[in-house]
């Protein structure tokens, strides 16, 4: 199993290298811009991770714990931290050195709905976990893992002796119960997932002794490594995929849940009953909040921190797992850090003025890139070090042309015109864009993710049809047909001679997309195109696109990197996220029953091929995803914009209080930032 | 002849809006004293409320008193003048109320709807005289008495509204006598209400003003009232007092031509039956459009053309008593001068 | 009078049925319903909802049925004292608004005071100085206070109080308060806090109350009784104190209902700037979830507290003012 | 002596005479308005506001929607008046910028071997004056170069658009939102207001309810439902005078119930029971005999209910519910300056405050002065 060899660090540096200092004229033409050298900055970072210990021979013998466990043991409420911890160790190596225990980690959340925030940092609850390059897998929950040569059969072998944070053992029979119990429950989850049903075909788990687990399907299913090393359905782990009314996961504490099931809390009847008593609607919305680690502080789970105060306060406070399975070389059972306390933060504003102040200790996620100048300007103040981690996905601004759009066909007949959406790419001077909004740190490109991956389509495909070219696109609108201009020199529609109007569906989120549109929009005006840019609140926006809607429709295409765990944002297939034709996924997902079939071969080429890849081994899994890009590029159905950028929780403020922190995150959907870098193992030094 | 206990000099109070000037008071002179009731007279807007306003030195802004002398004589003798005092001053509020009480004419708006017609006679009281909440109260009880409420135990807890226009008039006398002072300004105390009532009235100022020997001027527009109560009548045209005298001679022998006016106008039992009420021709002018000369002129049946309206007429004196502003009397060698 | 306050109770009562009805309409205004948000709010942190799962939530939520119905439900529960459960909190709606509903209250309140600290002294001195200079510049500061948007005040304060004061951020509890249950302490803590974000609000209401007192008291000035007062040789500013002020104030009683609301409205932005734990910031982030139980509750409760505020202010005037107690006995 | 003063006196009381006799009720309260200066001084402000909300267009230096990196964050530019000469030209100096990869912030260094003088009714960006007569005439440009290029009275945002320009038309929209607006309420608070006070009884009490529950309702989730409910596909202008109507929806109770009081107080008055007799419909006695006998109120009662919905339209676009870029309004303008960044980078974009609460000033003591003068006592 392997997603390419390549380091991602080192051609991030000879890029960031070329650089020069940014120097330029006010009347000067804008093409002067050069790309500012990152390097110049020091702010960016080497990449590096912990390493994990798997020779048996070099684990610690001896075990030491946290002073307040030890208190607990010595009066006899915990057993030993020699019995609370796994035979088959998970020893970590930390970044830098053996730390010390104690402390609180501050951070800032947003409320109920920013489960992530703290999901993130117990990504270790999961089967696999990629290291920090995000290229290769490492063992977490499972010490090893096999797939079959004929890719239907996936193993993966536990850790003999790991304890739930209650001490109970965790063994297969907590993925059987999830399979059985929750996954198989039509109550909770209406329809099989994906990830389980390779060509709509239902996979099983299966246990084959205490330790070990099979997941078996009917046809090959190679990309179930990928899926299992992901942050996905399947792969995700128990903190996020079980929170927030999530029900997937792979694995469940049996032996808490089942008293909550009308399977064992004899029938439906009594479950309610019970819930009703509990103050619950029904038992599920009961169960819902039981298996929710945010929500509920008895649920056991297996991350280094669980929740004493649910996420539902002003503070949301987590402590550490007194049986967290994970020791350093010194054998000092891990988390260092004592305690998580995430304070509710109202508005983004106040959340990152705190951040400056040095009100937390270590906050990535909500830092806005545009304050980047008045972060530095407080670093010493709010005693705090900034540093800038790179993304792995090819734009943060991402214009999505609605291919299934129907309320207005002369629209309709523009966004579904391969030569229309590339002048309007070649029309977007993504310098500017980058000078702009993401202080020249960004790259320009296309939507293809970053040479460093293994998905990515080869030389010149980040700058195919997306290098600013005002002239070409100009001619390439006349030649289409769009000749004619009113008075003001906007480009008329051809049925009915008035203005042709796009609008562009923008919301403020994790980028101010609105203004970056309406930078788009005056640039889009100098070729003769007319673009409204809607500000639009997310839910409505949502909405609107899932009602087909939308012409344009601007979000970021973050997880695209790994292709295959994460399409939506560069393939419509799934319905309640397909900006690039709602209908056409609604096809896609329902296998043909609903939606609307695309009359675009390139789209049904997408779509076979994105099939196939399910089945196929890796490197051939590699061509295809390679395969997908290309079309995507050419076909520019989505117009990629300035990317591989710090943009989302790029921005790092790290407590220069704080050890074993690497200088460089790996941000992608699947790295789990700030979680993949193993929190467990900072700590600190006075 | 006694000393006045009031006496104006020439009391001039003009009110300067925007708009122009308002002569109100151009002039005034008249004496007061103990005992004796002075009736002011005049048709409404002639300046006899701010003329008696002026003495209280409270005449609304834009108005002020800007010449003249107002000598009051203080019980121990002391005379000040008014028209110097600072209105702010420690000694003019101590007059206000303490030495001269005032009643207003409309009784029902010159009480305060909020407060117990009891607090604002006790706050009255208190004002002037060392006297304990407890004291005053008493003290109220009794004025309310003396002015002839009944009840007055429980008629001292009700609010203003709750009394009939008697009443209430009868409340602002108790009012302006709370503080025993040694004048009292009836300002039209009777207009607002019916026949009846006003002879009551009448007759309880008459009553207290022989109990307590009361200097009292009473400001009417009612030659009637005046002819029942004054001992020495001042009638006022735009501001000047045209004609003053002893009521008598000005009942019956009018000399200037308002005062004959005025006279006629009041219905008399000796006049004929049905025979129409006389009016005085044309109406009072304009404040802004006071005519030069005699102010009189426009409306006056005996008007010499030439004289009236060229110059202000003199005061001539009749006989001790008896004054008149008019040309018709005395050297017509004034003009010239 | 019994019949008076009786009639006025009923009204009441049809006040808060046909706000619970507004209510709920504004808030299925927007499209979508809180399925929607969860899944925006889901795929914003990267996860996914599958179709079918966001249809069995609306099943879970009765979202599929038609809104008449869901109101129906909703008014029967509240009737009953039950407002039922945030969907986006996953707690009871009475829980999840808590302290904040008193926090607001609070704020609101110290706000009211502060307006009307501020506004009688200066409404009362520009009446009796009219057109003076003190009177221009009163009545110029005032306004300032309405016409600076509030919640641009907020945010440049809470700025420039980080940088310069080092004031800490937002908030009405300083950190160490945040988890402590209640004690003098944490009162004392909320004391300190307080009075920045009420003056903030306080400044929008200042000036209108200047401009009502103002008016109030120049018709006051004007009548008969204040010369009556003067004629008695009162004091100036007694005679003006006792007598017309006191007339002029009535009105102000039947304004302590509609404040409220205005205030409330206030304090949702200064909350979301300054990130205090009112229902301001929830109530936004429920309209914005439609988390209706939540929203619906919030809004219904700041109705009713308007509507009692009004019932109140109605009791206020009747015992202030004699001549409608008189009206009363007749 | 007395004399001659009356002689003097006679020309000017007798004029004043004239006056007073043939004073109508709106001069007499124009007179009062004269007495209270501000007001009058408030008054030619707000003119000279709607001057600019007229002429926007020709005051702005730049297209309002032109951006370009290379103009980010400049702050606003020194005009130097004279050159070494001596002489009287107005020039600035054109800008050398660079972004300092240590701070991240963009310096901006003028040169002073590079002057562009000013120059007057210079050619610009096209735009229809009035939206008739289209031009491309400006008030404010420089003599060579576009104006894009160099000159920044008042800085730029953070796309690089001219402040000033933007503010030019953001005034335009924010002065006119707020007339629509008043006009909407004003008609219904006069109408609803004047059943309520005409028919009184039953209509009257429902009237009354309805006001009540309106503001009941904390006015900011009504808006937030109201504005969330607009269609995705309407235009600017639509959204804009959707807004309006929203505001205008709340706006009007208050006029309602002064409306009210006053009609309960002229319910009496013989004219309007003349006209009733003369068998006149409701609407003709409210609108034909009734509101001009007040006019005086609600004119002060309008000037006072502008700022109002001023006000309401920059919290709206504050909340992103009112007005949304690319629309150019002041709440847009603030919007902008609601960042830390732009307090800490680029605080002169909170120059629209500026306006916004000298405009508010205007209308409060206009309608203060008129209001003082409207009062029945002299």
């Amino acid at each position: 199993m392997n997603l390419g060899t390549v380091t991602l660090g080192r051609s991030m540096l000879a890029r960031l290298l070329l650089g020069t200092a940014l120097v330029f004229g006010i009347a000067s033409a804008p093409e002067t811009l050069a790309q500012s050298s990152l390097s110049q900055s020091g702010l960016v970072g080497q990449p590096e991770g912990i390493t994990i210990i798997t020779d048996p021979a070099q684990w610690p013998k001896t075990f030491n714990e946290a002073p307040q466990l030890a208190e607990l043991v010595k009066q006899g409420k915990l057993p030993p931290v020699k019995d609370r911890l796994p035979e088959d160790l998970m020893v970590i190596k930390p970044v830098r050195e053996i730390g010390k225990y104690g402390g609180t980690w501050r951070r800032g959340f947003t409320g109920p709905g920013d489960d992530e925030n703290g999901n993130r940092l117990n990504a270790s609850d999961r089967p696999l976990l990629v290291d920090h390059t995000g290229a290769k897998p490492n063992p977490s929950l499972a010490k090893a893992w096999k797939m079959s040569d004929d890719g239907k059969t996936f193993t993966l072998f536990l850790r003999k002796g790991l304890k739930w944070s209650d001490g109970a053992p965790m063994t297969a029979n907590d993925f059987v119960f999830w399979f059985e119990d929750i996954y198989s429950n039509k109550d909770i989850l209406p329809q099989g997932i994906p990830d389980m049903t390779p060509q709509g075909k239902p996979g099983r788990i299966v246990k084959v002794d205490d330790y070990t687990v099979n997941f078996v399907f009917d046809v090959p299913f190679y990309l179930f490594e990928d899926l299992m090393a992901g942050d996905t359905l399947i792969g995700g782990g128990q903190a996020v995929r079980q929170s927030n009314k999530r029900s997937h996961g792979a694995y469940a504490p049996a032996h808490y849940l089942k008293q909550f099931l009308p399977k064992y809390a004899g029938g439906v009847e009594a479950a309610n009953a019970a819930a009703k008593a509990e103050g619950f609607d029904t038992w599920l919305t009961r169960f819902h909040a039981k298996k929710d680690w945010t929500l509920n502080p008895a649920l056991p789970v297996l991350g280094p921190w669980r929740t004493v105060q649910p996420i539902n306060n002003a503070i949301w406070v987590m402590e550490r797992n007194p049986f967290y399975w994970v020791v350093d070389p010194a054998g000092n059972q891990l988390p260092y850090l004592d305690r998580v306390t995430m304070t509710l933060a109202e508005n983004l504003e106040v959340l990152n003025l705190r951040a400056m102040a040095g009100e937390y200790d270590l906050q990535e996620r909500h830092i806005d890139i545009g304050k980047l100048p008045v972060i530095l300007e407080n670093q010493t103040r709010g005693k705090y070090k900034v540093h800038l981690d790179l993304a792995l996905n090819g734009t943060d601004a991402i214009y999505h042309f609605n291919q299934s759009f129907e309320a207005d066909p002369e629209i309709a007949k523009w966004l579904r015109n391969a030569d229309f959406r590339r002048a309007l790419s070649l029309a977007v001077d993504r310098k500017q864009l980058n000078e702009t909004f993401w202080l020249g740190v960004a790259t320009p490109g296309s939507t293809a993710p970053g040479e460093a991956l293994p998905y990515f389509p080869g030389p010149g495909w980040r700058e195919k049809w997306s290098t600013f070219d005002q002239k070409k696109a100009n001619e390439m609108l006349d030649a289409i047909g769009l000749a004619k201009k009113d008075a003001q020199g906007f480009r008329v529609r051809t049925d009915n001679g008035q203005r042709l109007r796009l609008q562009v569906q923008a919301v403020q989120a994790f980028l101010p997309w609105p203004k970056i549109s309406e930078m788009v929009a005056d640039q889009w005006a100098k070729v003769g195109i007319q673009a409204d840019v809607r500000d639009t609140e997310r839910n409505l926006a949502f909405t609107r696109t899932q009602n087909n809607e939308h012409h344009i429709m601007v979000w970021n295409n973050g997880g695209t990197e790994l292709l295959y765990l994460f399409p939506r944002h560069a393939i419509p297939v799934d319905p309640t996220e397909a900006f690039m034709g709602p209908e056409h996924a609604k096809w896609f997902n329902s296998g043909g029953t609903q939606g609307k079939k695309p009359d675009d071969p390139n789209i049904m080429k997408i779509f076979e091929l994105y099939q196939s890849a399910a089945g196929q081994k890796s490197d051939d899994r590699v061509k295809t995803a390679q395969e997908i890009w290309k079309i995507l590029i050419d076909q520019q159905y989505a117009i990629g914009t300035v990317g591989q950028s710090p943009a989302l929780m790029g921005v790092r403020l790290v407590s220069e209080r704080l050890g074993n922190v690497p200088s460089r995150n790996c941000i992608a959907q699947h790295c789990r930032t700030p979680g993949g870098a193993h929190p467990e193992t900072w700590y600190y030094k006075n | 002849m006694v000393e006045p206990i009031l006496s104006v000099r020439d009391l001039v109070t003009y009110f300067r809006p925007e708009e122009g000037v308002v002569r109100a008071v151009d002039g005034a002179s008249f004496d007061l004293h103990a005992g004796r009731t002075l009736g002011i007279v005049g048709e409404s807007g002639c300046g006899k409320s701010v003329t008696a306003r002026s003495i209280l030195r409270i005449v609304e802004r834009p108005g002020r008193v800007e010449g003249g002398e107002i000598l009051l004589r203080r019980a121990d003798g002391r005379v000040v003048d008014l028209a110097k005092l600072d209105d702010k001053s420690q000694e003019m509020r101590n007059i206000r109320g303490g030495a001269i009480g005032y009643i207003f004419q409309e009784p029902m708006s010159s009480l305060s709807a909020f407060h117990t017609v009891g607090n604002q006679i006790i706050e009255a009281i208190r004002l002037h005289r060392k006297l304990t909440a407890k004291e005053a109260r008493e003290r109220a009880i009794e004025l309310l008495q003396l002015v002839g409420i009944p009840q007055p135990q429980q008629r001292v807890d009700s609010y203003s509204f709750e009394l009939s226009g008697g009443l209430r008039q009868r409340v602002m006398i108790a009012l302006a006598l709370a503080a025993e002072p040694g004048i009292l300004i009836a300002d039209e105390p009777t207009t607002a209400l019916d026949v009846t009532t006003q002879a009551q009235i009448l007759e309880l100022i008459r009553r207290l003003q022989a109990e307590r020997h009361l200097a009292v001027i009473l400001i009417t527009h009612d030659m009637g009232v005046i002819a029942e109560m004054a001992d020495s009548v001042a009638v006022m045209y735009l501001g000047k007092i045209v004609e003053s005298g002893p009521v008598d001679a000005i009942f019956h022998a009018p000399r200037h031509p308002y005062t004959q006016a005025l006279l006629r106008s009041i219905p008399s039992v000796l006049a004929a039956p049905r025979s129409r009420l006389a009016t005085i021709a044309g109406s009072i002018p304009h404040p802004y459009a006071r005519p030069p000369g005699c102010p009189y002129y426009p409306r006056c049946h005996s008007f010499m053309a030439g004289v009236c309206d060229k110059s202000t007429p003199p005061v001539n004196r009749i006989d001790a008593a008896h004054e008149v502003r008019c040309f018709l009397y005395g050297a017509a060698t004034e003009t010239a001068a | 009078m019994i019949a008076y306050i009786v009639r006025r109770l009923i009204l009441a009562l049809l006040t808060i049925w046909a706000i619970s009805v507004v209510t709920f309409v504004i808030i299925q205004l927007p499209p979508g319903d809180f399925v929607d948000a969860y899944i925006v709010q889901l795929s914003a942190s990267g996860s996914v909802v599958r179709f079918e799962e966001a249809q069995a939530l609306r099943q879970l939520y009765g979202l599929d049925q038609p809104v008449w119905v869901q109101y129906g439900k909703w008014i029967i529960r509240v009737v009953q004292g039950d407002f039922g459960a945030s969907m986006e909190w996953n707690r009871p709606v009475t829980e999840v608004i808590g302290d904040r509903l008193w926090m607001t209250i609070v704020i609101s309140f110290a706000a009211i005071i502060i307006t009307w600290g501020i506004a009688l002294p200066i409404g009362i001195y520009s009446a009796v100085r009219q057109y003076s200079f003190a009177d221009y510049i009163f009545t110029f500061v005032g306004f300032v206070g309405i016409a600076v948007p509030n919640f641009l005040l907020a945010l440049i304060i809470m700025y420039f109080g980080f940088k310069l004061f080092d004031l800490n951020i937002g908030g009405l509890f300083s950190s160490d308060y945040q988890l402590a249950p209640w004690s003098w302490g944490k009162v004392w803590d909320l004391m300190k806090h307080l009075p920045l974000p009420a003056v903030i609000l306080a400044l929008a209401g200042t000036a209108q109350l200047i401009r009502i007192m103002r008016a109030n008291l120049l018709d006051e000035l004007r009548r008969p009784y204040v010369t009556t007062a003067r004629a008695r040789g009162l004091v100036e500013w007694r005679a003006v104190m006792k007598y017309p002020v006191r007339a002029a104030l009535n009105p102000f009683a039947s304004t302590i209902g509609y404040l409220l609301p205005f205030v409330v409205s206030g304090s949702i932005v200064i909350s979301l700037v300054l990130s205090l734990p009112t229902v301001g910031p929830l109530l936004l982030r429920a309209l914005l979830a439609q988390d209706m139980f939540l929203a619906g509750t919030i809004v219904l409760l700041l109705g009713i507290l308007t509507v009692i505020g009004t019932f109140i202010s109605d009791l206020i005037l009747m015992w202030i003012d004699p001549r409608i107690r008189a009206g009363m006995h007749e | 002596m007395s004399g001659a003063v009356a002689d003097q006196a006679v020309p000017l009381v007798t004029a004043a005479e004239e006056k007073i006799a043939i004073a109508s009720q709106l001069q007499l309260t124009w007179w009062r308005l004269r007495r209270h200066r501000l007001a009058v001084a408030s008054g030619v402000l707000v003119i000279l506001f709607y001057l600019v909300a007229v002429f926007a267009d020709f005051l702005a230096i730049t297209s309002p929607h032109a951006t370009n990196s290379a103009r980010s964050y400049i702050p606003p530019q020194t005009i130097h008046w004279f050159d070494e000469d001596g002489s009287f030209k107005p020039h600035v100096y054109a800008l050398k910028g660079r972004r300092d990869m240590r701070t991240f912030k963009l310096v901006y260094a003028p040169d002073p071997s590079d002057k562009r003088y000013l120059a007057w009714f210079v050619e610009g960006y096209g735009y229809e004056l009035f939206g008739l007569i289209a031009t491309k005439r400006h008030l404010l440009g420089i003599d060579r170069g576009v104006p894009e290029d160099a000159l920044f009275l008042l800085g730029t945002d953070q796309l690089g658009r001219d402040v000033w320009s933007r503010l030019m038309l953001a005034t335009r929209t924010s002065l006119t939102i707020g007339l629509v607006g008043v006009a909407l309420s004003l008609f219904l608070g006069v109408l609803l207001g004047g059943i309520s006070g005409l028919y009184g009884g039953a209509i009257d009490t429902v009237i009354q309810r309805i006001i009540e529950v309106l503001r009941s309702i904390p006015t900011i989730p009504l808006w937030m439902g109201l504005a969330a409910a607009l269609p995705n596909d309407w235009s600017v202008i639509q959204v804009y005078m959707a807004i309006t109507v929203i505001i205008s929806l709340i706006g009007w109770t208050e006029l309602a119930r002064v409306v009210r009081g006053r009609f309960l107080a002229l319910r009496e008055e013989d004219f309007v029971t003349a006209a009733e007799l003369a068998g006149a419909s409701r609407l003709r006695i409210i609108f034909r005999h009734m509101v001009p006998s007040f006019m005086s109120h609600i004119i002060a009662a309008i000037s006072l209910a502008l700022p109002a919905m001023i006000i309401s339209e920059t919290t709206l676009s504050f909340l992103g519910l009112g007005l949304r870029p690319p629309a150019i309004s002041w709440g847009v303008l603030l919007q902008d300056a609601q960042d830390i960044q732009a307090l800490a980078l680029a605080p002169w974009l909170l120059v629209v405050a500026v306006p916004v609460i000298v405009v508010i000033l205007a209308f409060n003591f206009l309608g203060d002065g008129l209001r003082d003068a409207a009062d029945p006592y002299g």
